[in-house]
């Protein structure tokens, strides 16, 4: 029982990391109707910035101002690559960020270098107990980071003008271009909260291990996440995000006493089996709205 | 009831009733249309005359009621099924393939009458080639009688609004339907284009002999053309009949026409 | 109007003199090459492609054979997204089909991985086809329920799921990080990759591959312009006005992902022979990106554009090799923060996006703007 | 006032539009647009609030100038600002929004007001009240249409532009329509109204244009064009005697209105 | 030195001198490099690597060269990103520029060119300790080789902490699996429990293996991963409770792993295999590899690219007295190499090509335990020796 328990909570925990990479991909597509494939070298940059200001600035201090400089970078990619797109098809747009990823990848490589960089966060590996179950303070304070921003973000889209206006343009472009709202400040907008988030979850994502030259396939991990929440819902991100969390972590502890013969390490797939088996019941993920088709 | 053959109504709509999430789009409509007829539907947006449509080509399925398209029962056909029984269609809001050119989107028209399977497409020979050949020449005399000329060639994306809805009309007829359904035929055309399509609906209805239903908001139109018109307000039938008798309908003139139109 | 669709035209295939290009037939008019110019051209281009066999070096032949081969799948990639509109990001899973199908046919029975010792090209090469296609009979059904982005991260998924497999079944693959040799390609004891008095073997390879990729760029061609090419073009437009028009929506997507999957699993097959070489991690994400790319930068929906963007997506890292020599104060001293190597990834990236932000079209688009700036010359509008 | 000069626009570089179109909306008017499909109306009103970008549009020649200011080179953002609101062909209200959200989107250049101008716009149509929550996709045709200029009023538009408002509408509609344009304009906003339906909008304007193939081939006011035979005859559907004709009377080989040629 | 006359030669030297080179009158050897130097998976290996074989042959010059040539490893050095493709390519590209390769790497890689390096007799120093490379005659690896690295590993681990259950987490392919077969070879020689675990890279990929060591307990785990992969794997298994021992073979380490969350658990658990003494030893060929590179962070990466260039020095000089310095002339004189002097980097006998695999194979390595003092975090616990199960085995066909 124990086991299930610390099994499901080590998958939250690395499940709210997955959300909010997910988050990120989310809000770009909601207000862009893109799927920023840079996401994963937004995510590199940020950690690998942190690493570098982490020595002089603490890390917390560090963070904020990665999250910054990262919301910069996105937003300057945005404005020079993304920006003369506005208005082509969707697909094209989305091959042109796995360009931009390709390329900021390369330079970012450059910074790695030879070690395994170090972000230095609080947590360590210490974990605390509760009633028999022990829990690392990394899970903990990944998840409470990924509800305060999750809150944040569903506030703003709901109430405020700016992601109100987001979510008009999202909708229609043009028509929102007709009620004054700048779609380029809009699509600035995403990109900069996206690229924060990517940072936000860079941190997370190298506070287990490291910064090596290939942590930026997990933000892949986000992808069977938000299509299992459903492409344009905010809330969808969150338990698609610990959905492939928790799955991943289940199927590591049992798959092997269950169902030996799915082959080793079949976890590393499973999220995207659990996304096919969602997407037959669901063909719009768990909480995306369907798109009605009218003539 | 044991009419048959010629004399039986090509659509046979039932007591159909279809419903969204709570919103009634179509409670309890029946009527017949004759083989000959040329058929109106009227009534306010929002009213169900699209859905009706959508129910008589297969897009939507009524949670209840019949219908019959020449005698066959089509509730549970699928819309490729109903297009390959007869039945054509153009849209309130155009549905054209907009990269394809207007030759194209006729050839596309002629699809239930073309047969060979994918390695005749791939070699071209033989039986495909004929078929295209024999398409293309069918596709030519309906822009010989649409008078497309001029565009043939053309994607028909890029084409004025007024030629796309002719080039609708044009695949609906490639198909050599035994009914054709016009949504809203001349909505946002001027005059001159309305005469046009009147032009062609009457040459559609008289010449080629096919049976039509219009939903149309266009009174002047409606009144000219058709043989018989339904008016429907939310999702019923307020009343059915010759123009001039829908047209003086009481309940047609509070929900649809307003006072003005007696003027 | 009255006789459509009995009238088969019978007026005569006659050229007015004076009047080159005027059709007198519908049939004339719907030839493949229906102008002049184009039979020319499309004649020069063969001439050009055969005489290149003896022009260039070998290891440039390996890479033009590369991007020939890579051709055929990219043109089969556009078949179901850019004719049909099914963005499909799983084309690295439905090569690895084509490329292991092949390769355990003709492999060696007694090697280290699966072999049967059957060389002959025209029975693993179809053979690859029809196994790939079969698997995108399968995923069809997927595509008959989801549209989009969704297609398209599902897709994805079937990538990462060919991986696990592919990796796990080291019987087959060889393992990753270890490989397996790929198919042989011999017609009847005739061996394309071993060099003969006349020819090498690169040459040989390149040839094979030439003939292979004209004839399935014409069978694309054909299916394009025909029925089931019209229906591609509906679905993709708008599906349900298609399905209104008597397009049987599943079975035409289904044709859609069998041919588009036949076409990956014959390109596989063919892929590796060059290299002769592969291993299980090839068939990853960036693979299936590289195709799509291939066909967006070639241009969507058209089979020169599949080609000229496969031949593209393949000379580019040579091509950032050699730009990335001639930028200045570049050090090939792997220490520095921005080395040689660096700057080629960053090159390889901003490539494929300045392409796409000159031309969303794609270099056929790039090909369309010149051939009308001359038509149209000297007037501008 | 808001003025077009020799404007010329061309699409992708090659298609030209408008020919050299000239334009005046003085304050406190209606004015009626009228012209056939494809004529460039839309791409007038495209012009004139700065939303040609997005179709690959770009003017050429000419000027759009409001009180003597050019304007033509701001984005739509700023036309906003100035006071030029447009309302799109087909309505295209938010349909994933609700009504409240749709209005206050109309709000976003002026948020200040919001609170007492969606009051406002509640008591212009009355049909919305009691549907602030509902989602906007599932209103009528024509309720829809009254969202899309209750949107645009948010803004406290000087100038409203409204391209065929009455597409589509049943004829009912089309009045109620017709009369809030007029009530609309009553409470200080300036109408420039494009209509394919030219009796509804030359009954309530006071100036009309004619726009053919990109040219204005008629300008003249409201009466005058009323009184026109070829507008009678082409625009307005009326015989020689003033009489509606039949179009089953429709002619195989019509005479064509040529102005040009 | 002045160059003879008779010394006959063919593709990739020159009679002109080496672009920069001190020696302006000597004719230059080019050697081509091709590894993984941007995105792949061993960038960060690669690059000490490279880096250190040119600092190698850049002293190699200074002293003279040999026989009258330079060498140059600078103008040839190529990207493979990991992939046999482009690794082939590659190649292709510069096959007829170079006499030999300084570097090949990676396994999938060597093979897709293996074929046309034999045909050609292009000779290469491979990037990696695989078994493998013993029975390929154009490469020249150097030390022993991730299998036996492994048997003596676990050796040690039964003879100094009394070990009796093994699992052996390892990726897949030739570095995992060589490392998991020699620890599998050495648990049935000597009677332990033993289980593989394959884990494929990736730190958010662990937790498989995380759990099967957690849910076994063996008292020692194997380890033949990328150095954040395992950050993440003893971490992680120390944070829920497993107490035995880790053993990593050489590739795993990384000075920065000190400084990870999974520091403490370094410092208390793991040991670290290898093929040669770290950084800091005190050798000839260690000093004159830090004189050679005074201003780089230290890390083992250095010593594998300083190590690895010695056979070549070996074989080019034997193919220089032999006046044959062409393609064929030097895979001869490498194949005839009964010795190289590593400069006490390793002994003489470490490289004997000359002899059959099972004779030639250099079965000695050495043991180092985690120590924040050390320049690269590894002070020797063991020195060169062979365990009981290594010098039992016979080397007849590559561990995996
Ligand atoms: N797919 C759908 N989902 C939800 N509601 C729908 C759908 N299709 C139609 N409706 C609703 O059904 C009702 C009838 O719609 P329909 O399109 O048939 O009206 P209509 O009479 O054609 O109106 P108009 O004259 O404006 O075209 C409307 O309330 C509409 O909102
Ligand atoms: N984005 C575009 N790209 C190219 N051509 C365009 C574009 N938009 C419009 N056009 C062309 O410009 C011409 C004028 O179009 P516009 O929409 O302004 O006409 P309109 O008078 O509003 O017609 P309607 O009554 O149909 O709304 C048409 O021929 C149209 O095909
Ligand atoms: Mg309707
Ligand atoms: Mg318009």
């Amino acid at each position: 029982m124990t086991e299930l328990i610390s099994s499901l909570l080590r998958g939250v925990g690395t499940g709210s990391v997955y959300a909010l990479l997910a988050l990120g991909f989310v809000i770009i597509y909601k207000s862009t109707r893109v799927i920023n494939f840079a996401q994963p070298a937004l995510m590199l940059a940020g950690a690998v910035l942190v690493s570098y200001l982490v020595g002089p600035l603490g890390f917390f201090v560090a963070v904020a101002v990665a999250v910054a400089a990262t919301a910069m970078l996105a937003l300057g990619l945005e404005r020079s690559v993304v920006r003369p797109m506005i208005g082509k098809p969707v697909f094209i747009i989305a091959i042109i960020t796995i360009g931009i990823d390709i390329a900021l990848r390369n330079v970012v490589n450059g910074f790695i270098g030879t070690d395994v960089r170090q972000v230095g966060s609080p947590w360590g590996l210490q974990s605390v107990r509760f009633a028999g179950v022990s829990v690392q303070e990394r899970h903990i304070a990944m998840l409470l980071t990924a509800l305060v921003i999750i809150t944040v973000l569903f506030l703003f889209f709901k109430y405020s003008r700016l992601g109100l206006a987001m979510r008009a343009t999202a909708f229609d472009q043009e028509t929102a271009l007709s009620q004054g709202v700048s779609v380029s400040t809009v699509f600035a907008l995403s990109w900069a909260i996206a690229g924060g988030m990517a940072a936000v979850a860079g941190v997370f994502v190298a506070s287990n291990a490291g910064i090596d030259q290939q942590i930026w396939i997990v933000a892949l991990k986000a992808l069977p996440a938000i299509i299992i929440g459903g492409l344009e819902s905010l809330e969808g991100a969150i338990i698609g995000g610990i959905t492939v969390g928790v799955v991943e972590s289940l199927v590591a502890t049992y798959q092997s006493d269950f169902a030996p013969w799915l082959g080793s390490n079949f976890s590393v797939v499973s999220p995207y089996v659990v996304m096919l088996i969602v997407l037959m019941v669901r063909p719009y993920g768990l909480f995306g709205t369907k798109e009605v088709q009218r003539v | 009831m044991t009419v048959t053959g010629q004399d039986r109504p090509i659509v046979e709509l039932d007591d159909v009733h279809l419903a969204f999430a709570g919103v009634k789009a179509i409670s309890g409509i029946s009527f017949h249309v004759g083989r000959r007829e040329l058929f109106a539907i009227i009534g306010p947006n929002g009213a169900g005359k699209t859905s009706i449509f959508n129910v008589l080509s297969g897009v939507y399925r009524p949670n209840q009621g019949t219908v019959r398209f020449d005698g066959t029962d089509v509730l549970r056909r699928r819309p490729h099924a109903i297009a390959e029984l007869g039945v054509a269609r153009t849209f309130q809001n155009i549905e054209l393939f907009a990269n394809l050119t207007v030759i194209d989107n006729l050839m596309l028209g002629r699809h239930t009458h073309i047969s060979y399977g994918v390695p005749a497409a791939l070699a071209w020979f033989g039986r495909a080639r004929r078929a295209e050949l024999a398409a293309r020449a069918a596709a030519e005399d309906i822009v010989d009688f649409l008078e497309l000329e001029a565009w043939r060639t053309y994607p028909v994306g890029l084409l004025p609004y007024g030629v796309q809805k002719r080039v609708e009309l044009g695949r609906a007829l490639a198909m050599q339907p035994k009914l054709l359904l016009l949504d809203e035929p001349v909505a946002g055309m001027n005059l001159e284009e309305t005469e046009d399509m009147a032009r062609f609906v009457l040459d559609i209805r008289d010449e080629l002999d096919i049976p039509i239903i219009m939903v149309e908001h266009d009174m002047g139109l409606v009144m000219d053309l058709a043989d018989r018109v339904m008016a429907v307000d939310f999702g019923e039938a307020i009343a059915t009949g010759t123009p001039s008798e829908v047209q003086s309908h009481p309940d047609v003139i509070s929900a649809y026409l307003g006072q003005e139109s007696m003027s | 109007m009255s006789t459509a669709g009995s009238t088969t035209p019978r007026r005569r295939t006659q050229r007015l003199p004076g009047r080159p290009d005027m059709f007198t037939s519908y049939a004339e008019n719907m030839r493949m090459l229906n102008t002049t110019p184009k039979r020319r051209s499309i004649a020069a281009l063969v001439v050009v492609a055969v005489a290149v066999t003896f022009v260039l070096d070998d290891p440039t032949l390996q890479i033009f054979a590369l991007g020939l081969a890579a051709s055929i799948g990219a043109i089969g990639l556009n078949l179901v997204t850019g004719y049909c509109g099914q963005v499909s990001l799983g084309h690295a899973f439905f090569l690895a089909i084509g490329a292991y199908t092949a390769a355990a046919l003709s492999g060696d029975p007694d090697g280290r991985t699966i072999g049967f010792g059957i060389t002959n090209i025209l029975i693993w090469l179809p053979a690859a086809g029809i196994v790939a296609g079969l698997a995108g009979i399968l995923v069809a059904p997927l595509a008959a329920r989801l549209r989009g982005l969704y297609l398209a991260i599902v897709t994805l998924g079937l990538v990462f799921l060919g991986e696990h497999i592919f990796k796990e079944w080291d019987e087959l693959t060889g393992g990753p990080q270890v490989g397996r040799e790929a198919a042989v390609p011999e017609l009847f004891g005739f061996a394309f990759d071993e060099s003969g008095d006349i020819l090498t073997g690169d040459q040989k390879i390149y040839l094979l591959m030439l003939v292979l990729l004209i004839i399935f760029a014409v069978a694309a061609r054909n299916l394009t312009r025909s029925k089931v090419g019209r229906a591609f073009h509906a679905i993709r437009d708008r599906d349900l006005a298609a399905s209104i028009m008597g397009v049987q929506l599943a079975k035409y997507k289904t044709i859609a992902f069998a041919v588009s999957s036949f076409y990956a699993g014959c390109a596989g097959a063919l892929l590796y022979i060059v290299t002769g070489f592969f291993d299980p991690t090839a068939f990853n994400l960036l693979l299936s990106v590289q195709y799509i790319a291939m066909i967006l930068i070639g241009g969507v929906a058209t089979i020169s554009g599949s080609i000229l963007g496969a031949m593209f997506i393949t000379l580019l890292p040579p091509i950032t090799r050699e730009l990335a020599q001639f930028l200045p104060l570049l050090t090939t001293d792997p220490s520095a923060s921005i080395n040689i190597f660096i700057v080629e990834g960053v090159l390889y990236g901003a490539l494929i996006i300045g392409f796409l932000l000159f031309e969303p079209r794609g270099l056929f688009g790039i090909w369309l703007r010149i051939r009308n700036y001359w038509k149209a010359w000297p007037f501008t509008y | 006032m808001l003025a077009v000069r020799n404007l010329e626009v061309v699409y992708n570089d090659v298609i030209l539009v408008l020919r050299g179109v000239s334009l005046d909306v003085a304050d406190g008017q209606i004015v009626a647009l009228l012209g056939a499909n494809g004529a460039g109306k839309t791409t007038l009103l495209r012009a004139i609030t700065g939303l040609l970008d997005i179709h690959d549009g770009e003017i050429t020649k000419g000027s759009v100038t409001l009180d003597g200011e050019p304007i033509h080179q701001h984005g739509p953002t700023k036309i906003v600002n100035l006071g030029i609101k447009q309302v799109l062909e087909g309505r295209r209200i938010f349909s994933e929004l609700t009504v409240d959200e749709n209005l206050r989107v109309g709000a976003h250049t002026n948020p200040r007001n919001a609170r007492q101008n969606i009051d406002r716009i509640y008591d212009l149509f009355p049909s919305l009240r009691g549907r602030e929550r509902a989602t906007a996709g599932y209103l009528s045709g024509g309720e829809q249409q009254m969202l899309a200029m209750g949107r645009a009023m948010m803004s406290e538009p000087r100038y409203l532009l409204l391209d065929e408002p009455s597409l589509g509408l049943a004829p009912l509609l089309v009045q109620q329509i017709r009369d809030l344009i007029v009530e609309i304009n009553k409470q200080g906003t300036t109408v420039l109204l494009v209509e394919q339906n030219a009796t509804m909008a030359l009954s309530i304007a006071e100036h009309g244009y004619v726009l053919e193939t990109g040219k204005v081939v008629m300008d003249s006011p409201a009466e005058e064009l009323l009184a026109d035979s070829d507008i009678r005859e082409f625009y307005l559907g009326l015989g020689a005697e003033g009489t509606t004709k039949s179009f089953r009377d429709v002619k195989h080989y019509k005479r064509r209105k040529r102005w040009l040629s | 030195g002045i160059r003879g006359g008779d010394v006959e030669t063919d593709v990739g030297v020159t009679e002109e001198a080496c672009p920069d080179t001190p020696n302006e009158d000597n004719g230059c050897i080019y050697l081509g490099t091709i590894s993984d130097l941007s995105e792949g998976p061993f960038a960060a290996l690669a690059q000490p690597i490279t880096q250190a074989q040119e600092a190698f042959w850049a002293r190699v010059n200074e002293e003279g060269g040999i026989g009258g040539y330079d060498i140059d490893v600078t103008s040839f050095v190529r990207d493979n990103k990991y992939n046999p493709e482009i690794h082939n390519q590659v190649y292709q590209e510069i096959r007829d520029e170079v006499l030999a390769l300084a570097q090949t790497l990676g396994s999938p890689q060597t093979a897709a060119i293996l074929p046309d390096m034999e045909s050609n007799d292009v000779i290469g120093a491979p990037a990696s300790w695989s078994s493998e490379w013993l029975f390929e005659d154009v490469i020249l690896q150097s030390g022993t080789n991730y299998c036996i690295e492994m048997m003596n590993a676990v050796d040690y681990a039964v003879d100094e902490r009394g070990v009796e259950s093994v699992v052996s987490v390892h990726y897949a392919g030739d570095y995992g699996e060589d490392g998991a077969g020699g620890a599998e070879i050495a648990a049935e020689e000597r009677g332990l429990d033993f289980q593989a675990v394959e884990t494929p890279p990736g730190t958010d990929n662990q937790s498989d293996a995380v759990n099967a060591i957690v849910s076994e307990e063996p008292d020692l785990v194997t380890l033949t991963a990328g150095p954040s992969d395992v950050a993440t794997i003893v971490g992680q298994a120390a944070a829920r409770g497993y107490e035995g021992t880790f053993v990593g073979s050489g590739p795993t380490w990384n000075p920065e792993l000190l400084n990870s969350p999974a520091g403490d658990a370094f410092k208390n658990m793991f040991l670290h295999a290898g093929p040669w003494q770290p950084w800091d030893a005190d050798t000839d060929a260690h000093q004159a590899m830090r004189d050679a590179l005074p201003d780089v962070e230290p890390n083992e990466g250095f010593l594998a690219g300083w190590a690895w260039s010695y056979p070549m020095k070996a074989a080019i000089e034997r193919a220089v007295d032999e006046g044959e310095l062409t393609r064929e002339g030097l895979r001869e004189a490498a194949g005839s190499l009964e010795s190289v002097d590593y400069e006490g980097l390793l002994p003489e006998e470490a490289g004997n090509y000359a002899a059959e695999p099972d004779e030639g194979v250099f079965r000695q390595s050495l043991i180092s335990r985690v120590d924040e003092d050390a320049p690269t975090g590894l002070t020797v616990e063991q020195e060169f020796f062979t365990g009981p199960s290594a010098e039992g085995h016979t080397m007849d066909e590559p561990c995996f």
